[in-house]
């Protein structure tokens, strides 16, 4: 019944609200009835462009509530180009809500969330979900520029502590918002939650491990079908909890008798995750 | 009574009987369970099941993935669990399928093609075997079955040898002559052709000064290659009568119909459905009415029209 | 003194020096001066002029173009005057040419191929010879010269016999080892190889059931094809020495950095003046800001940097 | 100095304004400073779509005045949409002006304008010369149905008599806009002008020569360069008027001696058209 419930589906949605914050980051309102119920934090959508010309985008679902789910997006590519063209009225189909969300339950009463750019778009549902809990949230929020942080106060509105870095230093602290992860002292969060690029997702996982907190990924990769079809989103995966072949993280090493952590497989992003433990991952 | 007068969309495939003359592509459908939420399976033809090997195959390194201007370009490397791990954990579960389901199968030596056919086709869940030999073969790097007429011929007759079910055999576009290579995997036993796997590409990272595929090369699927899909199947129809399986970037009924008009008796859809999972029923809708449209009773009735040499009464 | 320490962009191919890395594609570049109200000739390294034949051609029957998802089919049918009337009426206007100025020769016979270079390259207007093997040879349908490897290799020879200016070879991509053929053509005396010609395909017209193109089937260009030109151009790099011509869905400075980063030497840019003329200017503009942003003084030190067992010192 | 007047150019623009006067015909005005004084009618452009993404595409140039032209675009595939799209203040860039127009002079005083569908677009500035000069107009125009009819009161207002047609017979004519032709009484007109599909063309061609009417046509095709570089535009025109290979018209009819009217040679119809005489082309 709660699988049922929860399953995925075709939703055709309508916009009824758009809002361009920067110039090339847009916040699609959809009208549509029975998701917003179903979504759990952390879960995302296949999205049909109306075109036909190009294939379905993953992108997160950012809000959710009654009968309206929203969007954030980026223009990087044909995709989004014409999805963040979409006007208020225009159609919309979405496969959704699709992916395992985040295992909030598991990140205990102080978590640090942390979103790199657009990453941020995965983050607010989780955040909603853990200040309704009571968790003490701060979230470390890194951008290009000033002008492409998008929306932090939303997060501060929940309560949460709000930190900010820039690549280029016009807000916040300048360089990674990794790097203030790292300056920490270690326990300093009960858990973490991330979501973004992949190269600031490694870092996470390595700070995560430093700091010795649990945390918990939302991977970004190029998806083809998005629903567990084609194997090609993958990411290296601790063997254990996928069913599918085995091997060893390097071969080279694979003499004298690997250990339990060099054995893998690879596990689908859209599928087993995209959240992921950080210490599961073998990337 | 007025299904009555519904054009008729069956096809045969050897002794396959599909009701849609769709099939989905193997390696993009999963088994199809994957796609069930999204669209009614029993609205497809079949499902060509991800190909399968003998040992099993942990894939290529990430990222497999490309999109590249109205394509996709990938290089999974048979990502599978081998074929005693297969029978004993998935292929039960295609029995409740309300379509057909094809098996594909995948190797490296005409061995390896006999005995996981030998073993796949030998359960009742399978439907019929699809051969996949436009995977890269051992030694040469890039060469595969399908661009070598020998190993071509061998691993068909192989095949053939095992089963009585429905064997297409999956031709690779990556040849001088594709319908030299369909002549002799038709002589060799094939009841159908699946016309054509994925054209080998590449795209590398400028700022990274590596190629984008863990793989370095791969495969590129969806409309960018329609032409030289469709191209494929026309000279293909000229050179056998077996019934061929039209397949490259199909996501629409007029697509399916150049395929078809081209001498295709069926379509394979693969990346189309990572536009949208609907596209397998507009494609039988909008057949559907095109036949109906010109008065047409049914589909074999414009198989190859468009194609003057078309050698096949399928 | 800014500008001395701009990028060297100047690139050797044989005897034939370019100022800037990019020539215009053969045929669809007309001999340049239908461009020049829209982009300053000076600005190109060189324009490859139509393929000219021995005898007149009338060319195919039209429709010979078809826009395509990301692409563009053609047949034009290599319709040119032939080289008499070529020699008597064109080629002196291409004196002013503030480019290098690269004849194209197509042919149906080594012969044909030898009389028409030495013609066309024993003109002081013409700077160097490039071979069209890509083109339609008598007799089989759809074979070409560049499909052969034995008559890939007489024609490239035969060439070669006849002048010492630079020979560019320009292969086709529809065989199934494109490194083979480059190899061949490489001992046969080219000094540079142009890869890839564009990729047959064709489009079905489903209301009228005919091909589109008036010849039926065409060559597909423009970015549907780009991931097979830059894998083409990897692995032909892989096999030869000879400087390549890296040529492929090119539409910005990106792009051409593939098939460098490959390990071409220079790039072609055909179809890509269709979507912009300013397209080769952005290119070379592109490439310049590459190469400086990341400390290159010269585009030679990036070529083939992706490909690890890339053969060249170009 | 007169040709380099009028040669060609890039000319960057920017949507001045945008008209939609049915859903999938858009009229887009463009500011452009030097271009409306240096086009004659009949003369069309290439537009470049501003993504990049897709081949330049060659639209007739529907009003040119002062610093302001305009192009009618119907939405048929991605470019056209591309176009479509673009809202008030957004740049587009233009080859322009090219091809030949309408020689004008040689339709005399009693000139019939016949349109089909979007190929209204090419005859406005042709009717405002011929307008001008004191020539009595008809409108001649069909399209598929009554609201596919666009401006047909822009013609109007400059005296023409208007007959209308549409395929599905929702206003004017039921059918074809060329059936309306055959009914007239030979040289019922001094000189036709036409633009519209090949087919239309073709069947004023002939309906051209049974009325003893000279006949100018402008043909749509799909172009690739738009400037004469790759022969890819064609159509067979009669021998002399190109310096181009010639061949006979039906190989089998060459024995016995060809007819001078059997020769022809393929004319490029974005360099040596868009306009040809009806009667010199043999397609
Ligand atoms: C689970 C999940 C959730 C996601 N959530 C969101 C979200 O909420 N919001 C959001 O905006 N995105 C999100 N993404 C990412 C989003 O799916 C992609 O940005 C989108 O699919 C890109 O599609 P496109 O066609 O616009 O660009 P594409 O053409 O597919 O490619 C664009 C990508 O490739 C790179 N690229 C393209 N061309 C080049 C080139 N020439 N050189 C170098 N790099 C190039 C770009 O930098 C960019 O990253 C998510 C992805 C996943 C997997
Ligand atoms: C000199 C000249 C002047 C022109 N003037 C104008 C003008 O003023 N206004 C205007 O709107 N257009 C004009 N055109 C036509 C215009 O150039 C084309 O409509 C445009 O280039 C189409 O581009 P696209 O990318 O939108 O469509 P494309 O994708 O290039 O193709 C669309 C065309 O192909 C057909 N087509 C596409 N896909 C299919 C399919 N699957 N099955 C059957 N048919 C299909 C469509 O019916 C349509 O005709 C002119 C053309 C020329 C040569
Ligand atoms: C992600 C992906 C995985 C594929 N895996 C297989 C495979 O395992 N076996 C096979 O025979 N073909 C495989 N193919 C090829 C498709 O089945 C199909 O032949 C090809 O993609 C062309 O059709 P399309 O453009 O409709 O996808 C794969 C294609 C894609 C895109
Ligand atoms: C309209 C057209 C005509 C062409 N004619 C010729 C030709 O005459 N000779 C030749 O060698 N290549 C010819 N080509 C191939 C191009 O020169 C080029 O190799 C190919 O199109 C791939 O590059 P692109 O995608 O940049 O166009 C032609 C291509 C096009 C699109
Ligand atoms: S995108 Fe297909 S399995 Fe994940
Ligand atoms: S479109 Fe290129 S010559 Fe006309």
């Amino acid at each position: 019944m709660y699988t049922l419930e929860r399953s995925p589906a075709v939703h055709r949605t309508v916009v009824s609200d758009r809002r361009e914050p920067v110039p090339g980051i847009v916040i699609l309102g959809l009208h549509v009835p029975h998701l917003a119920s179903i979504t759990l934090p952390g879960q995302f959508a296949m999205v049909v462009p109306p075109s036909g010309e190009q294939a379905a985008t993953a992108l997160g679902i950012y809000e959710a509530e009654g009968e309206r789910v929203s969007l954030m997006l980026v223009v990087v590519g044909p995709r989004t180009r014409e999805l963040a063209a979409l006007q208020i009225g225009a159609p919309l189909d979405l496969l959704a809500p699709l992916g395992n969300g985040f295992e909030l339950d598991a990140l205990g009463d102080n978590v640090a969330l942390i979103a790199g750019g657009v990453g941020i778009a995965s983050l607010l549902l989780p955040a909603q979900a853990l200040a309704a809990r009571g968790a003490r949230l701060t979230l470390l929020y890194g951008a290009r520029t000033a002008a492409a942080l998008v929306d932090a106060d939303r997060f501060a509105a929940l309560g949460a502590k709000v930190v900010l870095a820039t690549d280029d230093g016009t807000r916040g602290h300048a360089g990674f918002v990794t790097e203030l992860l790292r300056a920490l002292p270690k326990h300093a969060f009960s858990g973490l939650a991330a979501c973004g690029p992949s190269p600031m997702l490694r870092a996470v996982g390595r700070a995560a491990a430093y700091l010795d907190i649990p945390a918990q990924l939302a991977l970004e990769e190029t998806f083809a079908c998005g629903v567990g079809a084609c194997w090609g989103c993958v990411v290296p995966h601790a063997a254990s909890s996928v069913g599918t072949p085995v091997g060893l993280i390097r071969a080279k090493r694979a003499e004298p008798p690997a250990r339990e952590s060099d054995r893998f497989c690879y596990a689908r992003i859209c599928k087993e995750g995209p959240v992921f433990w950080a210490h599961e991952l073998r990337w | 009574m007025a299904e009555a007068t519904q054009p008729d969309l069956a096809v045969a495939l050897g002794r396959l009987r599909l009701s849609w003359p769709t099939l989905m592509g193997s390696g993009c459908y999963g088994s199809g369970e994957e796609y069930a939420p999204f669209i009614d399976l029993a609205a497809l033809g079949g499902v060509v099941l991800k190909s399968v090997t003998r040992h099993p195959r942990l894939g290529n390194a990430a990222p497999r993935l490309v999109s590249t201007p109205s394509g996709l370009l990938n290089a999974i490397g048979l990502q599978n669990p081998g074929i005693d791990a297969y029978l004993e954990n998935d292929v039960a579960n295609f029995a409740d399928r309300p379509c057909a389901v094809i098996g594909s199968v995948a190797g490296f030596s005409v061995d390896d093609y006999a005995y996981v056919t030998e073993r796949l086709a030998a359960r009742d869940e399978i439907d019929a075997i699809e051969l996949n030999i436009s995977c890269p073969n051992v030694g040469t790097e890039g060469e595969t079955f399908a661009c070598d007429p020998s190993l071509a011929e061998a691993a068909t007759r192989a095949a053939r040898g095992v089963t009585d079910k429905t064997l297409i055999v999956k031709l690779s576009p990556n040849v001088t002559d594709i319908a030299a290579i369909a002549r002799i995997v038709e002589a060799a036993g094939a009841d159908a052709l699946a016309v054509i796997n994925t054209v080998r590409g590449m795209s590398i990272d400028v700022d990274r000064w590596t190629p984008r595929l863990g793989n370095a090369n791969g495969g590129l699927s969806g409309p960018a290659i329609r032409p030289v899909a469709v191209l494929a199947v026309w000279e293909v129809a000229r050179a056998v009568k077996i019934p061929i399986v039209g397949q490259g970037g199909i996501e629409t009924a007029r697509d399916a119909l150049e395929f078809i008009l081209a001498g295709a008796s069926a379509v394979g859809i693969g990346t189309g459905n990572f536009t949208d999972p609907r596209v397998p029923l507009n494609v039988v809708d909008g057949i559907r009415d095109y036949l109906a449209a010109r008065g047409h009773s049914a589909l074999s009735e414009i198989v190859g029209k468009a194609n003057p040499r078309f050698a096949g009464v399928r």
